[in-house]
Formats: structure tokens, C-alpha cells, sequence
């Protein structure tokens, strides 16, 4: 690479005007950023809706029964719906059945894993203080080892009607019993415990502050989300 | 690989270096013979390290024992002497022991003459100064006869400004099977002392240190029994180990001090010379007897009567063994020099030379059994080097043709003692691809000059 | 400082940009023959990365949200030329860091593990201290995988290594079995 | 025009076997390595590249007289960094799982040297029509050697080829063959195969040419 | 007297020899695994022996095949190519398919010896390279273990299994004394670790037995006694330190050193003087960098086990190690290189 790129060509001219090298660079960039903006524009919406059907696929399948949601956050000390222009780095979201009925929270996480950060979701029903279903959005586990953290049914399954209190453990397959106990995954007990304590520290993060159950904020009509379904 | 040595830690002596088996005991108790005269003697004019000497003689000339044939080519030279009494036949180029043709005199012996030496009156060297006493040596012949035949002279040249605290007799006599320096030490012990009484006067030094090695008890007795009270003599057992007799590591097994890379023992305050070298000066003060001889141990499983002998310089290897009842069958190999450092004799019509301090006849058992493995890096080489250098990777440098890494790693300061070869368990020639690595860079040096 | 400490480890050991994301493989099978050009090779884009993070973060914070799509331009932009001016800044100050490491400035530059660092730093959300926590644990771990393959590479060249796989495909090779090793360092400091 | 539609086809194939950009040359590594852990994958970073090089060589070609040698660079980088820009938004707009699964390594398109080689090395300097067709033939050689390499990892280290199964769910998956090592193994054993495939053409080249000349 | 002139060998010196081989000592090394071998077949059963010998057989078979002409007859009788195997074959569960074992052993000496040139020219220990590789491929089928007691013509069936298909690995499943302790917090006694009546891999149960081999290659003078010496002084002197920490998460220094591969790793592979340090110094700084490294892999790392990465590790840094720690050559002072 360097060699391409210091090497003069031998046929040097004497150097054009600077200028004419700025107005060059400019040109370029100018359509540059018109080409870039133009895709951009042209791809945004697409991008934007898979991003929702993914996002919202994902809060439905760890909160069976819901139908609608919404992003919340806190301002001021209080669970918000997050509006336009506020920052959705820490949020979590509300699901509501048919009836837009509040059922429960899907709880982003993330953390530490075998291989690298493990991202995901899960869904918490306050009444019952349950975990109902979780969801790997992101994850480089090993193959045929760690990924079964999302492709091993029995081990996602497990996440459902599970109880948090006092808190989630895992366990070597067999040796539980309790509610509160996931079977690890065998061979693959560090991918199983990552995700179970990335779900204890979210616990521990949201749910003392989270609004009692029966006060939780109704779904906004006016929701700015596309919805395209 | 791992020496765990305890007496290593209890004994003064340097670091690593090995322990050959010593084989001594076919020569070390049979006392010194001398070797009849032959017919044609050979005399070599650079048996010495430096220049070669010219000579003084013509063809035909009548010579008498002792007389002198060569002059020193220089400074770094010495005189020459005929072995016998006879006639100068030719001078000309001769087979030496490597193979190689060299300017040397042949002198036919008179088979009548009584081949008694012209003994001379005694030298008065109390009242010589050190020139003349330089000169002397020089004119006698005189080179460092352990193996190296390093001019003698050379070493007693001290720089002004640097002096010499210790004379250091070099008894060690580490390589095995020879013997010669021990049955010098047992039975001219006078002889010795008085030496090495010369020339610490004349060096000035404060102390006579005789270096043995303790697998000669006798040797240390029989000294300690010569030295008298209030003498500026002392013995210093040595530790039995492989290279305890090259001159640095002895310096540091006697004085604890490490000579610096480039220098000389003399930049330590230290003459180191051995035991045979200091006989022939007592012997050329006493009666003016020039060094036309040595003591020659031949051994080894190759020969029928191993011994140790007064050889005449220039007499061929072929007569030295014949007295000693001729090779054997199953001898393949004949060196000159201990089985450690000495030199393949390739002809044994080559004579015996001043540096010869044995001739050993090997067989099958030494030379064939060899089969080469790979270098597996086992270290058992970095741990036998005194020099502590990494004899792996110059043997690993040198066969990928790598030569100027091998000087990053201080190739130079290597003296090719032999131990890494002898402790290598893949059989690997190391000595001769570091000499082929040193060949190859002195090339490249020189050309590039 | 326990999420950077673990930052700082996965992109050392875990998740070392060359042995595992392949980032900045050219330079690494291309100047990898010599022990210290490596070392200084290694030094060097540690220093741009910690620049790149520095500007990766400033145009995150001030420029991006409000055009994203200018992200993989402007970073090619700014790094460039940040570098560029540092290079002159470092040739006019010091001339024996100039000789260390300048000359390879310009040739980092184009690397892909400069490159690979502002995206991955924005792509995980990281803020400043993370982005240069995160970019010295590259820097160090690229530096780590450059010098250990340089000194095999070179004790290779005393090995008698078969014609037809000696080169790219014996470097690459020696990666795959040091990348094998690494792997030992999975799930370092998740499990506490 | 015969002669040049022989340059054309030769400047087309060169890349595939000759000059293949990855075997030969060596070059593009960090695409090559990262993404080939299914040929699915492989083919997509494939094409995207293929897409890139050949719009900027267009490009390239099209604008060198306008290109002051000073900027060229500078120049080459922009084009190639937008047309990266509208692969990347492309795809992640039509196939978003695909897009989920390359992440990063689109962007880092903009750092292959194969690409910025080719402008300053041809492009740069020859007709339009050489220019796409070299870098037709140089996208393909790429393609080749991402596929080659993709479609040896995916079937070994998940026993299926394009997300098929091939040996019906008893094969025993290697897994480090979607590893990273495996990658640089693969690669590694790959370019040693095409090693000793030149050097027995070669071999079998000269006994041709051997047995000509006593024939004749 | 013959005149033999012409026949004079011009070999030269030194014409001594201390009396040890290359081969010798890859003798004694195998004499030394005897003991471990043994127990191994004996607590592990028929199935042990089959997964040694395919190991050793896939070693052999690849040497042969790879080996040019010239140097096959030399590096067979060097029995290096049996070391490997045997050595792979000893740190393999005893009920992973034969063919698996076939594999390790054949990539052990592809890319861990013959390509680097063989014997002396690899620069990773070949039984680690082929066990690396087969843990990378088949994880479950390498870390699924049998307990030590079944009766020795227990047949597996995992190990007859059909190259290439899927794996389920049969027999009574066990944890080893490591994955134990990481994973349930239970303790294996001292007693179990030394006699070897635990899980894991076939030959390294036995503390006892691996310690009685490296005793007699002590003894021998083929093994550089400071390698072992340092990591294992490491291993006792770290764990301890964790353990004023928190003696209940840490491991006990002693159990540290006695479960898990440590020995046999220790001993056996850790000493392989073609990948270790010559330099004196460097062995030590090698030794202390494998205790290191097993500490923190097995403490802090996703595994139970660290050994063989920690080995393999150090063997990518000896390179860099011997270069740094040449000794100070005689008459030089230090800091002085030329």
C-alpha cells in the first residue's frame, strides 16, 4: 500500500495551480455527498421499518399476548414514553395486549460473555414478578456450543414463568428443582450463566425503580413509531 | 542437558563445560621413554602461530644437534633448531599433518653420530635484562606447548605501563588421554620449579600459581614435597573438568576474574604458560639446550602400546607409532593433539612439530558412530559452553547460510573447545559450522576491505 | 471501571483484532519478518488508534447523530488527515520518534484495524473513556500478535520449512495456530 | 479489433487464476478471512466488493484526465468510500439479515488494498472499457477465492453448502472451521494447494515442452 | 604395519562423546509415560487403549506419508512420530470416537511437525497443536468425560462411531475434578487427584505416576528440571496468594497442582526442548509464564482447564524469550553485546 501511494509516477508535470487541487477535492466530495445523502434518502424509510419489525418481533415473542408497545425512559424521575429527540440509549419497553391492557416490560441487557458482549431481551411481568420469555439479539458464543443460548429450546424455554426472587440461578442440569433455577447448558456453562446474570443485573437495575404494578403508563395513541404491520 | 553438579557450587571453578571420560589411565603411570633416532627428519618453518622463520641452512650442509637452521621471519616468529645431527637433504615444500604442503627442512640423520645435544654452559639469566631475556627465549625456540605453539617470547612482552602480578602454571592438562604434562610434572619437578622461578623474576611477577587438576594426586605431592618454605610458590588443586586448562577459564578457577573479550591475560595482571613451555626454558638456561624435542603421549584405542615419549621434532608420526608397536587393525583415525581440539592427521609421514602433545589412533568407536539427528533445541550445548555463547543457533544460523546473525551472537568469541559438540545428542558437527561460519564472515570482512 | 477493565482485556486477549476479527492482516503478514519493525510497527498504531477513538468519539458526539450516513466518510477523512498532521507535528518536535515510528504513520493509516476501531467503537455505543479503553486493548493486542508472530516468523527461517508452503501461506498458517492458542483467553474475567 | 477484444478477454480472466487477487497476490485479506465462515456470506462480501471496484474503476477511468496526480489519492479514497456507503445502505435496506451477519465488514471494504490497487495501478491509467473489464475479471478472482474459501468452511464446520444440508444432519460439524483459526488454516492450506497445483503445471509444462523438442 | 594412509579418516574433533542420542531420549521419555499410559488403560478401560492407538496410528501414518524420502528412514527410528501420538492420545477423553483421535493425531504432526520441516524445526509442541485443533473442532465430544471405574472390557460405543457423523458420547458422564470445582464449587480429596480415580483425560489422572516418570527422566538427565520446577512453584505460590484472598472460590495450591493435565503438561510437553527456551533463564521465565497463565485461564477464563493453551502460548512467546535471554558471554560485561 505505501508503495502505491508514495511512489511518484516518473512522468511528474510541473504542479497545477492549488487551487485547481481544492476545487477538484471539492467537486468530488460534493458529489460525494450527494451520491451518499441520495442513497441514504432513498433507503432510509426500509431501513427504519426493518429496524421496528425486528425490534418490535423481538418484545412480542418475550412477551406472549402483547399486541402493541412502546419505548419507555425515565425523565425526571418518572417512567416516560420516549418521545422525539429524547435519548433512547436507556430504555426499556412496554407491552400492552389488545386491549391495550399494560402487560409487561421487554428489558434490553447486555454483557459480558463467553466469546464477546452478549445482547438481549427479555420480558418481565411485574404482577407476577416473572420472567416470561428472552430473546439473543446479539451474540458471538461458539458455534454448536455457547449459541445454544439461543438456539436450544429447552434452554430458552426455561426463561419462561421463571421467578426472579430471590434471584435467577443456574444450575448443572439435574441438580435443580427450585422455580427460581435454570439448567445450564452442558459444556456450555459460562454462555448460560452470562445470560443469566445479565438478566439479574437488569433486575437489579430497573425493577426497584419501576412504577408499582396497576400505575404503569398507559400507551401513548400518538405514538410517532412507523407502524407498519 | 542438566548437570546438577553440588560440587560445582562448593568448588572454585568457572561455569559449565563438561566431563569427557579422562581415559588417562593407559599412560598416566608409565614413565617418560625416549624415542630412537629414524632416518629422515622433517622440520616444518611455521610450526608456530606468527611467521614463518627463514632458513639459515643450504642443501648438504653438515648440522650438529641443537644447531641453529631457521631465524625468526619477525617478531612474531622463533629460531629453529635441528633435532639431529646430520646433513640438510632439502629444503623444500612437505606434507604437514593436515595434508597441506609447507616450506620445511629435511635433514637426513647421521646414523653414526652419537646424537648427544651440544650441551652448553649454563645461561646466567640473574643479571640479564628483559630484552636480552626476550631475545633468549626467542633465539631458543621457545613457543607455548600446549597445543597452541603460540611464540613464548610474545607472551613475556609486556606493553609498558601494564605489569604482571602472577605467573600462572598451567598443569591442568584437561584433555584426556594425555599425559605428558603429568609425567613432567612427577619427574622434573626441579626442572619446573626452576623455570618458573626465571621467569617470574624476569616478568617481576609477586607469585609462582601451579594449576593441577585433582585427578593427579601424585603430581600435586610430588610439587608440594619440591617447594620449599618461603617460596613464592603455590599449587592450586583444580577441579577435574573439561576445559579447565584453556587459559581464561583457568584464570578464573584460580583467580576468579573473567579476562575481557579481545583481551589478553596479561590485561589481568596474569602470565599464563604450560608446564612443558617452562621445562624448556629451565632446560635452555640450565645447558643451552634449544627446544628440539618434546613429550609426545601417544594413546588411544587404535594403538598397540600406548606411551609417553621425548620425541625429536620433525620425526614422522609413522616411526613415533611404530615404536609404540604400530596402529592396530581396527584403527581408523590418527590425531595430533587430545581428542577434544586436536587436528586429523592426514598423512602419516607428517612430522611432529612443536605444538604436538599427543598422538592418539582412534577407531570406529570414535568416528564412524555418529548419526546426525536434528537440532532439537535441548540446550544441552548452551549448557557445556565456558564461553556461555548459544551453539544451537550457530549451528542453526550457519546451515541456513545466516552468517552475519551468527556474529550478533559473538561467534568470534568462541575458541572451539568442543564441548557443545561433545554434549549434542543429535551428533551435529557444531565446531565445523561455526569454523565455516567464522571462514565464511573473516571472507566477506576481507573482501569487503 | 469493571466494563473497561473488561473492554480493555477482550479487545487485548478475547477478542485480539488480528487473531480473531482479522483486522490488520496486511501489515501483518507483509512487515512481520523483523522482530523490531513489528514492535515499532505495533507502537505506532497503537498511537493512531488512541487518535482515531479521539476523533471517532468527537465526530460520534458532534457530527454523526445528526448525519449518520457521513459516518464511514468523515471517518476516513478525519482520521487521515489527523494523522497526517500529527506526523508533521511529531517530525518537527522529535525527530527520533519521527525516525521510530513516523515513517509507518502513513501506512497505518490505510490499515483496516484503524478503520475497524471507529466502527466497532461506534457500533457497541462506546463514550470516551470506553473508545480509548477500548482502543489501547487493540493497539496492545496488535502490537501483542505482531511481535509474537514476528519472532516465530523469524525462527521459522532457520526451520526447514517445505518450498511450497514457505511464505504467505506458512505466515498465515502460524496465525491460525496462534489464534488457536488465543483461544484459551475466552470467557476471561466474564465468569466473576 | 480482434487484437483488442483479445485484451479484453485477457484483462477479464487475468484476475481468476493468474493474478488472482487473493491467491496470488495476496491481497484483501481482512474481508476474505473475517466473512468467509458461510458461502452465503462470502458471496455477498463477494459481490459487494464487485461492486465497489468496478463502479470506481468506471470512475476512475472515466475522470482520469480531471484527476491531478497531487489528489489522486485523496480522490480514489472518496469514490471508493461512497460507493461503499451506497453498498452498505443497499444492503442493509434489501437483505438486513445478511447485512446483521457481515456488520463491520462492509465499511471496511474502504480499506481493501486489492480496490485502491487497482485505480492506481490500472485504472488510473488505461481506456474505460480495460478498466471495467480488469476490474470485472479482478471482482471475479475475488469472488472465486471468497467462495472457494466460504464454501470449504461452511461445509466442513456446518455441513451444509448455502445454508443446505448436505449429509441429511448425521455430519459431525468441525467446528473450527467457522472459528477464526480455521480461517487462517483454511486459507492457509488453500494457498499451499494452489502452490503445488502451479508448480506441477509447471512441472508438466516443461516435459511437454521437453518432449517437443526430442520429438521435432 | 599397513600403510593405511589413504584410508585415514579426516573426522574432526571432538572425538568424545557424552553418550546420549536424539533417539535415547525419545526412549526414555516413552519408558518414563509407561507407568501413566498404564493406569490410564486401567481406570479408562479397553476404549483408552483404542483412542491411544488410533492417535498414535494417525501420528505414525501421517509422518510416513509426509516425510520426504530422504529423511524417512531417520525420523521413524527417532520415534519422535510415537512420542506424539502417544503424548495427543494421553490428554484425550477416553470415549471421544477413534477417529477423532485419528485426526488429532494426524493434524499433530501435519501442521504441528511437517510443515514446519519436522522434527526440531516446529516451533509449537505437535501434541498441543493436534489437541487444540480437535477441542476447537469437536468441543463436546473433547470435554465429555467417563468416570474411572467402569470394568475394563467396557465397550463405548462412541469410540466405534462412524467417522464424520454425529457424535453422542456414550457411557457413565462425569466432571473432572476442575470442571467440578469451577462449575458446582465440590472439591476433589488430594487422595483421588493422586492415585488417579477421577475424571479427565486418559493419562492425566494420576499425579502420582506422571511425577514417578518425570522422577526417572530427572534421573536420566532428559528433562531440564527447571521448566517443571518453575510453573509448578508458580502454580503453588499463585494459588495460595488467591487463596489468602478467598479460600473458599479459590483453589487450594495443592489440588492446583494435582488435577487437571498440570503434570502431564508439566512434565511432559512443557519440557519438549524443541519449543522451550535454551537459554537458562529463559526456561525460567518460560516455566513462570505457564503457571501464570494456567492460574489465570483456570481461575478467571472461561474453561476449567488452561494447561495446553498456557504451553502453547509460551511456545508462540519462546521465540521472542531465547532472544532476550542470551546469557552474558564470558568476558563481556553486561549490556555489551559485540
Amino acid at each position: 500500500m505505501t508503495e502505491i501511494i508514495t511512489a511518484n509516477r516518473p512522468d511528474a508535470e510541473a504542479d497545477p495551480p492549488p487551487i485547481r487541487l481544492i476545487a477538484t477535492l471539492a467537486l468530488a466530495g460534493l458529489i460525494s455527498g450527494v451520491a451518499i445523502v441520495g442513497i441514504f434518502e432513498a433507503t432510509f424509510e426500509t431501513i427504519a421499518v426493518n429496524k421496528a419489525r425486528e425490534l418490535r418481533a423481538a418484545v412480542f415473542k418475550v412477551l406472549p399476548g402483547v399486541s402493541q408497545m412502546q419505548e419507555l425512559t425515565y425523565a425526571d424521575e418518572q417512567l416516560v414514553p420516549v418521545t422525539e429527540g429524547m435519548s433512547s440509549e436507556n430504555s426499556i419497553y412496554a407491552g400492552y395486549d389488545k386491549e391495550l391492557n399494560f402487560v409487561g416490560y421487554a428489558i434490553p441487557g447486555e454483557g459480558p460473555g463467553f466469546q464477546d458482549t452478549i445482547k438481549l431481551l427479555y420480558g418481565y411481568i411485574p404482577a407476577d414478578r416473572k420472567v416470561m420469555g428472552m430473546e439473543v439479539l446479539e451474540s458471538r458464543e461458539t458455534p454448536g456450543l455457547g449459541d445454544k443460548i439461543y438456539k436450544d429450546d429447552v434452554f430458552v424455554g426455561s426463561f419462561r414463568d421463571l421467578p426472579i426472587d430471590p434471584i435467577i440461578e443456574v444450575v448443572k442440569k439435574g441438580r435443580g428443582g427450585k422455580d427460581n433455577q435454570v439448567d445450564a447448558i452442558t459444556g456450555a456453562t459460562i454462555s448460560s450463566r452470562a445470560v443469566v446474570r445479565i438478566i439479574n443485573e437488569n433486575n437489579a437495575k430497573w425493577l426497584d425503580n419501576l412504577p408499582s404494578p396497576g400505575s404503569e403508563p398507559g400507551l401513548r395513541v400518538e405514538t410517532n413509531e412507523v407502524v407498519h404491520d | 542437558m542438566v548437570k546438577l553438579n553440588p560440587l560445582s557450587l562448593l568448588t572454585r571453578s568457572f561455569q559449565h563445560g563438561v566431563h569427557p571420560q579422562y581415559l588417562k589411565e593407559q599412560t598416566q603411570d608409565l614413565p617418560i621413554q625416549r624415542v630412537p633416532f629414524v632416518e629422515n627428519y622433517v622440520m616444518p618453518l611455521g610450526q608456530h602461530i606468527g611467521v614463518p622463520c627463514k632458513p639459515v641452512v643450504e642443501k648438504g650442509q653438515r648440522l650438529q644437534r641443537g644447531e641453529l637452521i631457521a631465524e625468526p621471519g619477525g617478531f612474531v616468529s622463533v629460531s629453529l633448531h635441528s633435532p639431529v645431527t646430520g646433513v640438510v637433504n632439502e629444503v623444500d615444500e612437505f606434507r604437514t599433518f593436515d595434508g597441506n604442503f609447507s616450506q620445511s627442512i629435511e635433514i637426513k640423520a647421521d646414523p653414526f653420530a652419537a646424537q648427544e645435544p651440544a650441551i652448553g654452559p649454563a645461561i646466567d639469566w640473574e643479571s640479564m635484562g628483559i630484552d636480552d631475556f626476550i631475545q633468549t627465549v626467542q633465539a631458543a625456540g621457545i613457543v607455548g606447548m600446549g597445543g597452541a605453539a603460540f611464540p613464548a617470547h610474545v607472551k613475556f612482552s609486556i606493553p609498558d605501563g601494564q605489569q604482571i602480578r602472577s605467573l600462572l602454571i598451567n598443569g591442568a592438562e584437561c584433555e584426556p588421554y594425555l599425559t605428558n604434562d603429568h609425567r613432567l610434572m612427577m619427574e622434573r619437578p626441579e626442572a619446573l620449579l626452576k623455570g618458573a622461578e626465571i621467569v617470574r623474576q624476569k616478568l617481576g611477577a609477586e607469585e609462582i600459581v601451579i594449576g593441577v587438576e585433582l585427578n593427579k594426586p601424585e603430581a600435586i605431592e610430588i610439587l608440594h614435597q619440591h617447594i620449599k618454605p618461603g617460596d613464592p610458590v603455590r599449587v592450586e588443586s583444580l577441579e577435574v573438568k573439561y576445559p579447565q586448562g584453556a587459559e581464561k577459564m583457568l584464570i578464573r578457577t584460580v583467580f576468579g576474574r573473567e579476562v575481557p573479550a579481545g583481551q589478553l591475560p596479561r590485561d589481568v595482571e596474569v602470565n599464563v604458560s604450560n608446564v612443558s613451555t617452562i621445562v624448556a626454558i629451565a632446560d635452555y638456561f640450565d645447558h643451552a639446550m634449544p627446544l628440539i624435542e618434546r613429550i609426545v603421549t601417544v594413546s588411544g584405542p587404535g594403538v598397540s602400546y600406548p606411551a609417553n615419549l621425548i620425541v625429536p621434532l620433525g620425526t614422522p608420526v609413522r616411526d613415533v607409532l611404530q615404536f609404540c608397536g604400530g596402529l592396530k587393525d581396527e584403527a581408523m583415525e590418527v590425531i595430533m593433539g587430545g581428542p577434544m581440539m586436536g587436528k586429523p592427521i592426514a598423512s602419516l609421514d607428517a612430522p611432529v612439530v612443536k605444538g604436538c602433545s599427543g598422538i592418539l589412533a582412534f577407531t570406529e568407536e570414535q568416528t564412524l558412530k555418529r548419526r546426525e539427528y536434528p537440532c532439537i533445541r535441548c540446550g544441552r550445548c548452551v549448557e557445556a559452553c565456558p564461553y556461555f555463547l548459544n551453539p544451537s543457533r550457530f549451528a542453526r544460523l550457519a546451515r541456513a547460510r545466516m552468517y552475519e546473525e551468527m556474529e550478533e551472537y559473538s561467534i568470534f568469541d568462541c575458541v572451539e573447545c568442543g564441548c557443545c559438540t561433545f554434549a549434542c545428542p543429535s551428533a551435529i558437527p557444531i565446531v565445523q559450522l561455526i569454523r565455516t561460519g567464522k571462514d565464511q564472515l573473516r571472507n566477506t570482512q576481507a573482501s569487503a576491505k | 471501571m469493571q466494563e473497561l477493565f473488561w473492554i480493555f482485556i477482550s479487545s487485548l486477549l478475547i477478542n485480539n483484532f488480528v487473531l480473531t476479527y482479522f483486522l490488520g492482516i496486511c501489515p501483518f503478514l507483509g512487515v512481520s519478518n523483523s522482530l523490531e519493525t513489528s514492535f515499532r510497527l505495533g507502537l505506532a498504531t497503537t498511537f493512531v488508534m488512541l487518535v482515531t477513538a479521539l476523533c471517532a468519539w468527537v465526530l460520534n458526539t458532534y457530527l454523526l447523530i445528526y448525519a449518520p450516513y457521513l459516518r464511514l466518510i468523515s471517518f476516513i477523512v478525519v482520521i487521515a488527515s489527523t494523522v497526517q498532521f500529527i506526523e508533521m507535528l511529531i517530525k518537527k518536535m522529535s525527530p527520533t520518534l519521527f525516525r521510530a515510528l513516523g515513517i509507518f504513520l502513513p501506512l497505518i493509516t490505510t490499515n483496516c484495524a484503524i478503520l475497524g476501531l471507529a466502527i466497532f467503537s461506534t457500533n457497541r455505543g462506546y463514550g470516551f473513556l470506553e473508545g480509548i479503553t477500548y482502543a489501547l486493548g487493540a493497539g496492545f493486542g496488535f502490537t501483542i500478535a505482531m511481535v509474537l508472530l514476528a519472532g516465530l516468523r523469524e525462527e521459522s527461517e532457520l526451520s526447514e520449512v517445505p518450498a511450497l508452503i514457505e511464505g504467505t501461506a506458512m505466515n498465515l498458517i502460524i496465525a491460525g495456530i496462534l489464534s488457536m492458542a488465543f483461544m484459551g483467553f475466552a470467557g476471561l474475567f466474564s465468569s466473576t | 479489433m480482434i487484437e483488442s477484444e483479445n485484451q479484453d478477454y485477457n484483462e477479464l480472466i487475468k484476475g481468476i487464476w493468474r493474478d488472482n487477487p487473493v491467491f496470488v497476490q495476496v491481497l484483501g485479506m481482512c474481508p476474505m478471512l473475517a466473512v468467509t465462515n458461510s458461502a452465503i456470506n462470502a458471496i455477498a462480501m463477494g459481490m459487494a466488493t464487485l461492486f465497489v471496484l468496478v463502479g470506481s474503476s468506471f470512475l476512475v477511468a472515466t475522470f482520469k484526465k480531471w484527476i491531478p496526480k497531487q489528489i489522486r489519492i485523496s480522490c480514489f479514497i472518496i469514490i471508493i468510500a461512497t460507493f461503499v456507503t451506497v453498498a452498505d445502505y443497499t444492503l442493509l435496506a434489501l437483505i438486513p439479515t445478511v447485512h446483521k451477519e457481515l456488520g463491520a465488514f462492509i465499511p471496511l471494504i474502504v480499506a481493501n488494498c486489492m480496490i485502491l490497487g487497482r485505480q492506481e495501478a490500472f485504472a488510473s491509467k488505461n481506456t474505460v472499457r480495460l478498466a471495467v473489464m480488469d476490474a470485472l475479471g479482478m471482482s471475479a478472482g475475488f469472488v472465486f477465492a471468497l467462495f472457494t474459501l466460504g464454501a470449504v468452511r461452511e461445509i466442513l464446520g456446518s455441513g451444509s453448502l448455502f445454508g443446505v444440508d448436505l449429509f441429511g444432519g448425521a455430519f459431525e460439524p468441525w467446528i473450527i472451521m467457522i472459528l477464526p483459526p480455521g480461517g487462517f488454516l483454511t486459507l492457509g492450506l488453500i494457498l499451499f494447494f494452489f502452490n503445488w497445483v502451479t508448480h506441477r503445471r509447471e512441472i508438466f509444462l516443461e516435459r511437454v515442452a521437453e518432449a517437443e523438442r526430442s520429438g521435432s | 604395519m599397513k600403510q593405511r594412509d589413504p584410508e585415514l579418516l579426516l573426522q574432526h574433533a571432538p572425538f568424545l562423546r557424552e553418550g546420549k542420542t536424539t533417539p535415547s531420549v525419545m526412549v526414555d521419555v516413552l519408558i518414563a509415560l509407561v507407568p501413566a499410559t498404564l493406569a490410564g488403560l486401567w481406570y479408562f478401560g479397553i476404549g483408552a487403549f483404542l483412542v491411544v492407538m488410533a492417535s498414535i496410528l494417525g501420528a505414525v501414518l501421517t509422518e510416513v506419508a509426509f516425510i520426504s524420502k530422504q529423511h524417512r528412514g531417520e525420523s521413524l527410528l527417532d520415534g519422535s512420530g510415537l512420542l506424539t501420538g502417544l503424548l495427543l492420545g494421553l490428554t484425550l477423553p477416553p470415549a471421544l470416537p477413534m477417529w477423532m483421535a485419528f485426526i488429532g493425531g494426524a493434524v499433530a504432526i501435519g501442521l504441528g511437525k511437517v510443515i514446519w520441516g519436522g522434527l526440531g524445526n516446529n516451533l509449537f509442541n505437535p501434541a498441543l497443536v493436534g489437541r487444540a485443533f480437535l477441542l476447537a473442532t469437536f468441543p463436546i465430544a473433547m470435554t465429555t468425560w467417563t468416570t474411572a471405574d467402569e470394568s475394563f472390557w467396557t465397550f463405548r460405543a462412541s469410540n466405534f462411531d462412524i467417522p464424520f457423523t454425529y457424535t453422542e458420547i456414550d457411557g457413565v458422564t462425569a466432571a473432572t475434578p476442575l470442571g467440578l470445582l469451577k462449575f458446582d464449587q465440590e472439591v476433589t480429596p488430594l487422595s483421588d487427584l493422586f492415585m488417579g480415580t477421577t475424571a479427565g483425560s486418559i493419562g492425566e489422572t494420576s499425579g502420582l505416576l506422571l511425577i514417578l516418570g518425570g522422577v526417572y527422566l530427572f534421573f536420566r538427565r532428559d528433562l531440564d528440571w527447571r521448566i517443571p520446577v518453575s510453573i509448578l512453584v508458580t502454580v503453588l505460590i499463585f494459588s495460595g496468594i488467591l487463596g489468602l484472598f478467598d479460600a473458599e472460590r479459590f483453589p487450594a495450591p495443592l489440588f492446583s497442582v494435582f488435577s487437571g493435565g498440570l503434570l502431564l503438561g508439566t512434565i511432559y510437553m512443557a519440557t519438549d526442548p524443541v519449543t522451550s527456551p535454551t537459554t537458562p533463564l529463559g526456561t525460567w521465565i518460560f516455566g513462570i509464564g505457564v503457571g501464570l497463565l494456567v492460574i489465570l485461564i483456570r481461575v478467571f477464563g472461561g474453561m476449567p482447564e488452561g494447561v495446553m493453551y498456557s504451553i502453547l502460548l509460551m511456545n508462540a512467546a519462546t521465540p521472542l524469550i531465547d532472544r532476550f535471554t542470551q546469557p552474558r558471554v564470558f568476558g563481556h560485561l553486561r549490556g555489551d553485546r559485540d
